[in-house]
């Protein structure tokens, strides 16, 4: 290889090893037994190294073997599709951001520190809790997490997880709890599509390590008994975990009112893309309770003075994190989702007060019009109010109602049963494409 | 820039994104028990305010696109712009999707996953893992779960006490209690150590190769014999592998799962901490219980659930976004590109040992052994003679243009100051920070009370880390801020 | 940072771009009598090195994205970031692509000229006009093109004594003789002045309004009585139409040819210098000698040249990248938004005015006239006072994060400094701004010397104007330097 | 209108007011005669203010009327395509950069001055001549001042131009000439497609004041005898001018070394998109001569040093430029091209020494590859050798040509006269894509 735009040194090699004083780079691999050392390349990626221009073609290809929508689709069940605004991608294409490290060296590094700390402030102001870490992965993990730092507090063994949460966030809590001995109990639907709380009375609360609830719940339905729940926890000395939708706090009571331990929930909402899944950011809160805040997870940026007096931030209660308590650390985690976490932090401060909620007033009126206009071609499945997603049922099969859809180039909602769906409407869903979407059903009913 | 926090701007009655309408006429109807009444205390500033607030952040910030960050373990490595217009082609894309409609997606996830298999000697790969202590965690699990198919009690897993905190953090997250294997006077995993501890109870063995000293395990074929002969699951931390990626591969050295940071060796940016990507691959025999990946049948491409697998990592697909970010970085090396990696960047590593082997003050532990993609200095004779410390070090090259080494890590060697130059840095630079790490030493030994008060030229000097971390005075949001400021902070807050 | 010339990087054998190449079997054959020997002098670097060095200049920048830029008669306004979203739509398509494919372009074009159009009370737009100046320099030549329609011999434009230094320069371009009109006490155009030099010798009046002293002339109407009295043309120069946005049109006020910057009045960046964009637009009676502009036939767009049209202004159809910016601004704030922009312009310099109106040592002419975009105060009397002159306030300005208004322009005042503060300003910002120069003055009269060395907080002191400009050490370029420290420069190559 | 992004007062209308002393905005433009005040507002945009999402909508609308081609186009007459490096758009993408003002402050502008000095730098050792200008807007502006620079040096009536220029510029020369007294001679083409020398004979040297000769011409043709013809302008006090591809200076001789007086081109090969005509940026140098660069138009940034002695870079000779010298100045220029002259640093620091020449080979190497595959089908018009783009003449009319390749999704070449077109081929264009269009003008012939 001769030159390569990422390798500078290819042609200092020889000047390199000289300073060594060996005579050839294979040297430096002395100890690495012969009989494993690779004899030839492994052939990776398309073989020649691309140019941009060869790179650019190849993605391209890609995108052409993927399908090209109409319409954003209309798909939740974990993530929808929201508006990004520009600002957000600008602010996060700034590489002193982005080529970053974990500030590790707090004194080169403020602008990252502070922007971090005004999510977690951000982030606390919408949940009304007061300690907010720099991020988790996603819903799922902090979910898992903050169960596994309920078990932590109080070392019983049942959590209670709602049949109204998202079974993928449950399918990773039940992934990560496998090395716990833990009995994961599911709490049943009643009638109006949310949690039954006469299961809870079934219940030894005293075997209850913590229980979690949704809100909006999986199937888009508010659950409106989120203060007894909290009340019923509170009593029984039971960690209380909501799970929240970012947006829809602008128009419903935060965990911090309710008096939630800990709050968990997704930053997808505000300005990430769908990414095809990921990066997202899982977020996780809890309340100024030191008992509460020395078993959190995550890392944590917090504001401090330098020597001469002035304000600056730092990574703070290091003393909880892997690198500093190795089997110890409340948990594993180390590299997060930061950069996406300054976009939620530069989302909230454009949206501000008056914006989120008029972006939380547009997606559910949004998703009203259209839950209405689909009673046309269907029933919906729960009577009771809702946000932004709703369970469709049909006569038809949803499989066939699908592929009708997707002949026109729509994406319709997510099947739930054989001929159930999940919806979800936002602000980018046109009125046009709400009416195409529930014509199209129409064709086929 | 002395910048204030966005709260404290003062604008009111404004707005800084325009939330599209459409004329609608529904009438908003929460229930009356969960209503909001207050509104969230967030900014009320226009698109210039904002934009110029994260802009000056972003000033005050540094990354590797500003100047080298000889980061031990972390491969700071330059991340080649054309990945960021990559990653943008699948933003869109919602990740329950009809698998026909996203066959494109699924192809690079398919090729990346043979990529990865290939490089690790592995059989398969699931990138479902959305940073590397996530992979480690999954292999944890999978060596779990393993061991309870043929329903065996295993509860210790060794780690190396050079090993990265994750480690047994990780292990401990799947319930196994972490058993040290001590390094021997080489700072390699000492055989009889190990010999002595290996049984009926053990797990397996999480080992980096090569080490968190960058020496490379020289007994990995007998190691890998040990752990297997009690059926124990040789796990490899792929944190390190840059070193030696294209020379050597985990799977030839007998590991049976491996984890792999895409953000590290791959090229991804760090994001100032995150998002990062993993991978977690797997031989043969481990294969059956890796979380979700892409198979392809045919033409088709689609997600399977391995029989025994662990289940589901991540809600979705892992951090797609970054594993197109890797996807590019493989395609535009290409196979003589990846196989240059680990010889540039362990040539870079030797390179400035050769040029700092001599500084008073710092010493090697087994000097005569070449490094692969770090090393680790120990400042411990300097501390004696001069009193400047790892930490004073540290802040003294902050002040001359280059972000710092880890510190203080790995534990067993005092004082320690790790550097990872990658090879991505020009060699002029790396005999810059040789020259600018002589001349702090140089300056330790003549005027030490000198560099105790460094950084000066960063936009705050060094901070008070008890006052950040005492409970009467911990500030963790702008929220707490306020409540100190109105003085209604009590201790009923702090002990609940 | 101390960032060397990229010219001047040590780095040999490396190279930043990897050029696409194919397996093609052709001998390079170039004529012997051109062929190049020597290689250019060109770096030699990785793409690391490349992104590093900019990054780092960029941060030794100072746009409006990082603070207020208060610089008269250049429209510093806040540009919004989805402008750089829609430029990208157009990054591939040829300019002299079949009309048919590119009907999408076109259709934004002919908006745009339907939109300025309505904006200025014109007839129709051309947009083929890459800049301000090459805007004013069309209507000079369709001028020009008007009286020789008629055979008649019109050598004279007449220029306002306040208006840019564009409007001579580009009448003197065009062939004609600038005659300047004096200003009045209270600075708008004499009136009696003009009645005395109008006549049959007369081109054309270039006329900007609100004037550079920010005051609407009042007269205007009867100014375009005079000028048309004798077919002369009023030509309105477009760079302070932001003042007056949505409030009154040249068109209205009498001007029969106006030119826009798009990248004053609708948002587009500057980019430092450039590129900017403009548009060239005329009344009924003066449309038909425009430069190429679209027109609607039908569903169907396409170019055409009107009859006596002075020909193209550009190799293709103006800056169309910047046209898209200015479209996405217009679009983003419609009708009702495009109205406020004036109102509140108008309304941000009144309020400064207010804020600086009491300041000792700074004046206005005709202080009771409201101004439009942007204020000229005098700093004649500190300078008389202190000794402190309006460069001096500049440089401090730049100290307390500010940038510079225009200074020394307009000519007719005295140690002018001209301010625009702009719609996109927060009221906190003005304030800021108002309490920076207040401070300023303040310590002009007590510690004069102390502004006289600013700015310090720059990454250079003041510099050395000579120096820069002497024959015997002026270096344009690094070709230059070479041969400077060669000693190789000897006054043969000064004076030809 | 109640609130808005980019208008951060309105709510603020009242308390200005309040500090100005007055009770309406209106009143602030008191002295507006009341018949020429605007009624009502004027109609623009889609009438309401589009959010973020609606303006990306409407600008998807207005990519779906534009034609989606299969390869880029076969186009140059003026503007190739090339491969655009990530980096140079990350470059000009940063704030500091393209909300910057010209430097006119230049303490606090040290970066973008720097970043010009460099552009005019590296553009000078390109074309081995001392001054170039920090940009104009195109080529035929760059041409067409440089025609005029000519006339300021020597005061003469005439200008040769020859007809194997690119007319386009040859347009924009007559436009932006119209107000001097000045006679355009054609020089006609000879039977290699190349400038006919001997018309030079049969001219009276003392009444021409410059000469342009273009180098590739509009053709693709090498002109050979560009010694020649700088040798002849220099003999007879005639200013020389040479029009230039940068790319091309990898393989032929420069202006600088052939003994121009000034050089001129695009530097849209260098980095920059086509964007549809712009903006591109036009290059224009000259001699270090001072009788030469004090007629120089433009923007110049010079090095020298700030009251410590540091290095620092300021706008130098400024007396030549409008602000200045008003009527007297030696061009009304004052927007440039700045921001797209620092892509061309960008661009020129990437590719570098070998960069260039293994670019400016790879397009010499396609293009003949495609030329010669295009003799399957047509006939060179021209024998000589070129670089880029060369004429082809067909049996059949182009028009039926053109639109079958566009049933196919291809652009063609440019339609120079009924039967030929001029094709450009660079490094963007694969080898398959050649192919294809060989062989689907093929199908038509």
């Amino acid at each position: 290889m001769d030159m390569h735009p990422w390798l500078p040194n290819l042609n200092q090699i020889r000047q390199m090893l000289d300073v060594i004083g060996i005579n050839d780079v294979d040297e430096l691999f002395y100890d690495i037994p012969q009989d494993i050392l690779l004899e030839s390349p492994v052939e990776v990626g398309y073989n020649k190294p691309l140019s941009e221009e060869e790179i650019r073609q190849r993605l391209e290809q890609v995108k052409q073997k993927n399908r090209k929508l109409k319409y954003p689709p209309f798909l939740g069940g974990g993530a929808c599709q929201h508006s990004v605004p520009s600002v957000v991608k600008f602010i996060i294409s700034r590489s002193e951001f982005y080529t970053a490290y974990t500030p590790y060296q707090p004194e080169i590094n403020q602008g990252l520190l502070q922007a971090l700390f005004e999510y977690q402030s951000l982030i606390a102001e919408l949940l009304e809790m007061e300690v907010v870490n720099s991020s988790h992965y996603d819903w799922g993990s902090s979910l898992a997490e903050a169960i596994m730092m309920g078990l932590r507090i109080n070392s019983r063994k049942k959590v209670l997880l709602p049949k109204s949460i998202n079974p993928l966030h449950k399918q990773v809590v039940e992934t990560w709890l496998a090395g716990k001995e833990v009995n994961l109990v599911e709490i049943p639907v009643d009638q109006e599509g949310r949690m039954d709380l006469d299961f809870l009375d079934k219940l030894d609360p005293t075997e209850v390590s913590s229980i979690y609830v949704q809100q909006p719940n999986y199937f888009g339905v508010w659950e409106t008994e989120m203060e007894y729940i909290a009340d019923w926890a509170r009593k029984h000395n039971i960690v209380s975990v909501a799970g929240v939708s970012p947006i829809s706090l602008a128009l419903v009571k935060s965990p911090g009112e309710l008096g939630y331990d800990i709050a968990v929930g997704d930053g997808q909402e505000l300005g990430i893309p769908l990414n095809f899944g990921g990066p997202y950011t899982g977020i996780f809160a809890t309340r100024m309770d030191m008992k509460l805040v020395r078993q959190m997870p995550g890392r944590i940026v917090g504001m401090t003075e330098d020597v001469k007096g002035e304000r600056g931030f730092t990574l703070i209660l290091q003393t909880r994190e892997q690198f500093a308590r190795r089997e110890k650390a409340t948990s594993n985690i180390t590299t997060n989702e930061a950069l996406v976490a300054i976009a939620n932090a530069v989302f909230l401060s454009l949206l501000g007060k008056d914006g989120l909620r008029e972006l939380a007033e547009e997606v559910y009126k949004r998703s009203h019009y259209a839950a209405k206009k689909m009673e046309l071609v269907g029933k919906r499945k729960w009577r009771s109010d809702f946000f932004e997603e709703f369970v469709m049922s049909f006569e038809k099969e949803y499989n066939k109602i699908h592929l009708h859809l997707l002949n026109k180039g729509i994406h319709g909602g997510l099947k739930l049963g054989p001929n159930e769906a999940l919806f979800c409407v936002t602000e980018v869903h046109s009125k046009e494409a709400i009416d195409e979407l529930v014509e199209s059903i129409g064709e086929v009913i | 820039w002395d910048e204030p926090l966005i709260t404290e701007y003062r604008g009111t009655g404004r707005i800084g994104f325009m939330v599209p309408k459409e004329d609608i006429e529904v009438t908003i109807e929460i229930p009356e028990k969960i209503r909001r009444r207050n509104d969230p205390e967030l900014p009320q500033l226009s698109e210039l305010e904002v934009t110029r607030h994260f802009l000056r952040l972003s000033q005050m910030s540094f990354g590797v696109d500003l100047g080298m960050m000889p980061l031990g373990s972390c491969t700071m490595k330059y991340n080649p712009k054309i990945e960021e217009d990559s990653a943008r082609i699948a933003e869109n894309y919602h990740p329950l999707q009809d698998e026909t409609t996203v066959q494109g997606n699924l192809e690079v996830i398919y090729e990346m996953q043979r990529w990865l298999a290939r490089l690790t000697g592995m059989e398969e790969c699931s990138l479902q893992v959305p940073a590397g202590s996530a992979g480690e965690f999954a292999g944890i699990l999978m060596i779990r779960k393993y061991h309870k198919e043929f329903n065996r009690v295993r509860t210790e897993m060794l780690v190396a006490d050079t090993a990265h905190g994750t480690n047994p953090a990780s292990a401990a997250m799947g319930g196994f209690k972490v058993i040290y294997i001590k390094s021997n006077s080489e700072g390699l995993v000492d055989l009889e150590t190990l010999k002595g501890v290996i049984g009926e109870n053990v797990a397996g063995f999480m080992l980096t190769n090569p080490n968190t000293l960058g020496l490379f395990e020289e007994n990995i074929k007998k190691i890998a014999e040990l752990v297997h002969l009690v059926d124990g699951i040789l796990y490899y931390d792929g944190a390190n592998l840059n070193g030696i990626l294209g020379i050597a591969r985990p799977g030839d050295m007998g590991f049976d799962i491996i984890h792999l940071n895409l953000h590290k060796t791959f090229g991804v940016p760090h994001g100032g901490g995150g998002p990062g990507a993993g991978a977690i691959c797997a031989n043969r025999k481990m294969k059956d219980y890796l979380p979700p990946y892409v198979s392809r049948e045919g033409d088709v491409y689609r997600f399977v659930s391995p029989p025994k697998s662990i289940g589901r990592m991540s809600v979705f697909h892992g951090n797609f976004g970054n594993v197109l970010r890797a996807y590019a970085y493989i395609l535009g090396l290409g196979t003589d590109g990846i196989s240059m990696v680990g010889r540039m960047s362990t040539l870079a590593t030797n390179y400035l040992i050769s040029k700092l082997r001599d500084v008073r003050g710092l010493d090697l532990i087994a000097p005569h052994r070449f490094r692969k993609h770090e090393v680790v200095f120990s400042a411990k004779r300097l501390k004696e003679e001069t009193g400047v410390t790892a930490f004073d070090i540290a802040k003294a090259l902050l002040d001359r243009g280059f972000y710092a080494p880890t510190i203080y890590f790995p534990g067993i060697i005092e004082e320690a100051l790790m550097i990872e130059p990658t090879e991505t840095e020009p060699v002029e630079v790396l005999d810059a920070f040789a020259d600018a790490l002589k001349e702090i030493v140089d300056l330790a030994y003549k005027d030490p009370s000198a560099l105790m008060n460094s950084p000066v030229n960063t936009s705050v000097g060094r901070l008070d880390q008890v006052k950040a971390n005492h409970p009467s005075t911990l500030t963790p949001s702008y929220r707490v801020l306020k409540q100190i400021k109105n003085q209604i902070r009590d201790e009923s807050r702090i002990e609940r």
